[in-house]
């Protein structure tokens, strides 16, 4: 998992698709392309529509293999989830500054939303165990967790229809005081909201954000997000921010 | 054999990245050799630094994207400073795109360019549709436009290229008028004007309410105004709009382009512009042609006009 | 719900079939039930009988087509003895479209269709790209376009809408001069002008060169032009371009259409306006509306010009 | 194989596709809509691209199964082939007028090149055998031959490389006079030839053209092309046509 330079496969091997929920596949590509968590690439696995590829996150990294977690929101990802072992998909990667683990130190919490846990596997497996809690909310059924239970991480699980652990939103659980430094990464509004939490208390935040992508390079300039240093690119110069930089609700 | 002469200034080969689409080529570079590219379009620069546009800034539509960018840049200076030093050791052609809000920006701006050494061509962009106050608005009416040129012209000792608007009113006058204001080129086309809605939310996509369009779906409209442009002025067309393959290129250069231009292709596949190159090359090899200027504007059963 | 008034006339629904792409309605008749639809636009009608362009008259592009089929139609005369009375039986609206070569001509298809029992609506073609005398002549020019609506409306006692081209020099300006000529709606958009080569034979793919370009592709640019031609005019406004489901339809309703029309879309998969008004039917019901005027022209952010 | 009035079925099931040469291929579909020789469907079997159906003639006929011939040429047939048994297929048809089979009568030849042969197998089940000649051309391995052999049709091949039957084109087998009437389906430049070759010898002949359509139905008018009596419409006048009317090589 050290940082190597990004590559462009056009035909890259599936070696696995999993389902782990109605929506939640995992998909693990054969590539020697490599990444740090935090990192993303750009995939396409079809021919002509959509017409941009897509960026997902590094879910986990070995030697020649890499393995993405995602959900089926659109038509890019439901052609994604068609892939079977054997397929072929395009990817550029690893691209972005992942997380700055070199300011990961202390009792560190993991705080995620939904699909937002992706990348944090491959995070955690860099962190000592004890250290680390992964607060992970979830709609309904939980997944990707027990493989951080795995790494002896300290999971707890919060569900909106309450199927599985506490019922509600990760934050509603999430404390920032018991915590040296916080990472986060799920939906705008409960990022936002965990960024607010650790800005009161003082403790550091990353945050791994989300936008609209065309180059994944830092090219194009569509993938903006207001900082307090002037705009910058999710791509590029993220996707992995310090929460207290981003201009929350902008 | 694609060794191509674009107002004087030599080029690999006649394929160029197009303006906002390619950074200043160090982005890129990260994943193939751009050194083999003919030429290097920057991202559209303008005298003053800007931020672009809020909001929202791309939107996929059907084989095509709408993005708002709004010339989005660190502005002439910093570039000058910073990312041309850089783009020099790419080792390829280097056009700078240039952006204005009004006449003095346009005249300060390209004069700085045209001093700065490294510099091939400036192609001047009169018709990005995303920026409110100026850019299109130059670009609609021959007239106008015509001032733009004739002014920046007298600054630019570099070649100059006109970057046309598939929105002018009328193209080929547009061209004309450019021509005769002293352009050394045209390029065309940019982004048409375009709208998308948000039928949830019950407003438009972008906060700026239209944007611009780009990629295949634009290629048919493109290829036919390239090829009335061609015909109707003296000076080198270069041809842009959804040019996917070699045998998109290859068509703009039989509507009479002497180079062309790739945007949007590159986002769907980061190589496109080397597998244009490489067919390019494999087509003069089975035709037998020495040069692709052979098959340039071979549409040429209309008289020229 | 869905009942919609343009220009008087009563439509059971929106949803139209455009001209060119349903023949006289009979034609699909076979295939679905065309008696659901709000009306049916005929074919491009012209006073004397037409053999329409040589050559090929189709070729796809990314998300579209491009026609070179020149308003081959029986005429006007053979329009009303033959078609008419089927096409009455067809429990829809009836739109005739009039193309023309010159003024003459179109001054007196329009006479003709305005005394024809069963006409509901003249929609007058300024606009089709395919035709070398005339059409699309006169479809460019606001001047002229003007000239030729005000003739025509002289004659027409029918309710005159009037179908602009996207390759008008100004389409706000166009749509305003129309109105001002007499007009009481316009429809818009008509297909691109675009190109395609064949780049094995070297040369064009239709033997006019250039072609009407249709379908999914133009639809972000069509939209635009709908929504600020209904900002500038007072008439109703039909929207067409790329249509292709039931949310495509909606974007042009929230962008100022009254009603619209489905061509190109057709072909795809025959039932496709059935499935926009079921889809149109639904989201009334779901979101309570009464009336799809509720949602119509509602980027009403930005003030009417 | 009565004449049935033409219908739209959005998902029509795939029976079989079975590979038949390297680029020929025969699907056969779950419906009820029928046909009659030398009428056609319009196919598609993809989301979007190419935007198009496409027209395919009737291979085969029963009473609820259709059955296509068709070679790969481009993209929308290349899609085709890739349907499997029990995937889904657009069509709308039967469409188009056929054969003229009642001025089928005495020694009838069928002259076919290429795939040109896919709507001569459900027109020879409906001929009297003894009177059916096929000389049926192709460039190297012959396909749909034999079935036509089942019917005791008299079956004469010819092939371009000389892999199979008579060496050359099958026009240079043909001799109009010892016919009494004629039907050809192939190539145009082939079947200009075998009408030119009916003309002088006064056999009526049938020939069923090819054009590019949209509609299929005789609404868009972009599948003309010349005869004698003024422009008519392949798909909904055609595609089979008297061979005298037609204007070859314009
Ligand atoms: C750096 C980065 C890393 C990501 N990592 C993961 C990951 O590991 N796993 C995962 O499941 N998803 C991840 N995403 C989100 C993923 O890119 C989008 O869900 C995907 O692009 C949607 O494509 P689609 O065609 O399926 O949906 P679309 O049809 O394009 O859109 C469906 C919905 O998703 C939204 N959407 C589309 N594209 C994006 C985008 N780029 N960012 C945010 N929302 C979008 C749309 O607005 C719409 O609401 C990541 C996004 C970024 C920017
Ligand atoms: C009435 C009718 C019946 C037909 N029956 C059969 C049949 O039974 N079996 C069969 O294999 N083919 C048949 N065809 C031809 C078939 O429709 C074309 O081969 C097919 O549409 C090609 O589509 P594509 O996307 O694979 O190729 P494309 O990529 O569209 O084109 C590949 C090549 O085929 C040519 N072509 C494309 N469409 C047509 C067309 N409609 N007619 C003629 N040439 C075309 C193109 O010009 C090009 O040279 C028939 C055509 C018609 C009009
Ligand atoms: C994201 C994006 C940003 C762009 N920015 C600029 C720009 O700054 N200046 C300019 O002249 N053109 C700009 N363009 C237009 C392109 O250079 C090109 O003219 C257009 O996209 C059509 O080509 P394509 O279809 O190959 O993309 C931009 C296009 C895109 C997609
Ligand atoms: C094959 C074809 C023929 C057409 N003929 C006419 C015509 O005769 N008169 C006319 O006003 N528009 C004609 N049109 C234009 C359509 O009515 C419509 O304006 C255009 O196709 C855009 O809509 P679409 O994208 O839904 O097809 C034709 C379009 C096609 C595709
Ligand atoms: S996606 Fe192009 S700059 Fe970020
Ligand atoms: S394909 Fe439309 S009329 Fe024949």
């Amino acid at each position: 998992m050290t940082s190597s330079s990004p590559a462009y496969v056009e035909g890259a091997t599936v070696l696995s698709q999993e389902r782990l929920t109605e929506d939640v596949y995992r998909l693990t590509v054969a590539t020697t392309t490599g990444g740090t968590p935090g990192q993303f690439y750009m995939l396409r696995a079809w021919e002509r529509e959509p017409l941009l590829a897509r960026p997902i996150s590094v879910h986990n990294v070995e030697e020649d293999i890499v393995s993405f977690l995602y959900q089926v929101r659109g038509r890019g990802t439901e052609l994604l989830a068609r892939l079977e072992q054997g397929g072929k998909v395009a990817l550029s990667g690893p691209l972005g500054h992942g997380f700055r683990t070199e300011g990961l130190r202390g009792r560190i919490a993991i705080v995620t939303g939904g699909i937002g846990i992706a990348p944090m596997f491959c995070l955690a497996r860099t962190l000592p165990p004890g250290d680390v809690t992964v607060i992970a909310g979830f709609r309904s059924h939980p997944y990707a967790v027990a493989q951080l239970v795995d790494l002896s991480v300290d999971v707890r699980v919060t569900t909106e229809d309450g199927c599985n652990g506490t019922r509600g939103f990760c934050t509603a659980i999430f404390d920032p005081h018991v915590y040296d430094t916080v990472v986060t990464c799920g939906p705008m509004p409960m990022m936002a909201r965990v960024a607010h939490l650790c800005a009161e208390a003082g403790v550091p935040c990353q945050a791994s954000l989300e936008a609209h992508m065309a180059c994944g390079v830092g090219a194009c300039l569509v993938c903006s997000c207001p900082t307090v240093l002037g705009n910058k690119l999710v791509c590029a110069d993220g996707p992995v921010f310090d929460a207290a930089e981003v201009i929350w609700h902008a | 054999m694609l060794e191509t002469t674009l107002c004087g200034v030599t080029l690999k080969n006649p394929v160029i990245a197009a303006s906002g689409t390619f950074g200043f080529g160090a982005e890129y570079s990260q994943l193939f050799d751009v050194g083999r590219l003919g030429g290097i379009c920057t991202k559209g620069l303008t005298l003053h630094p800007r931020e672009g546009n809020p909001g929202l800034r791309v939107w996929e539509t059907p084989a095509g994207m709408m993005n708002s960018v709004g010339l989005q840049n660190p502005g002439i200076p910093v570039f000058l400073e910073r990312e041309l030093p850089r783009m020099r050791t790419l080792g390829t052609a280097i056009i700078a795109n240039v952006g204005g809000g009004d006449l003095e920006e346009y005249i300060e701006g390209v004069r700085l360019l045209s001093n700065a050494d490294g510099v091939d061509i400036v192609e001047l962009n009169i018709s990005c549709p995303n920026v409110h106050e100026g850019g299109m608005a130059f670009g609609i009416n021959s007239e106008v436009a015509a001032g733009v040129v004739g002014a920046v012209r007298r600054v630019c000792s570099k070649p100059l290229m006109v970057k046309l608007s598939p929105n002018a009113e009328d193209i080929t006058a547009m061209a004309i008028a450019c021509e005769q204001a002293g352009a050394d080129a045209v390029s065309l086309v940019n982004t048409f004007k375009a709208l998308a809605i948000d039928i949830h939310a019950r407003k438009a996509v972008f906060d700026n309410v239209t944007a611009g369009l780009s990629g295949p779906c634009i290629k048919p409209i493109a290829l036919r105004m390239v090829w009335e442009v061609a015909r109707a002025v003296h000076i080198p067309v270069v041809g842009i709009g959804g040019i996917a393959t070699w045998q998109d290129a290859l068509e703009f250069i039989m509507a009479g382009a002497t180079a062309v231009q790739v945007g949007t292709a590159t986002f769907v596949k980061p190589t496109t512009m080397l597998e244009i190159i490489d067919g390019l090359e494999r087509y003069c090899a089975n035709e037998h042609l020495t040069s692709l200027a052979t098959v340039c504007n071979i549409l040429g059963t209309v008289p020229k006009l």
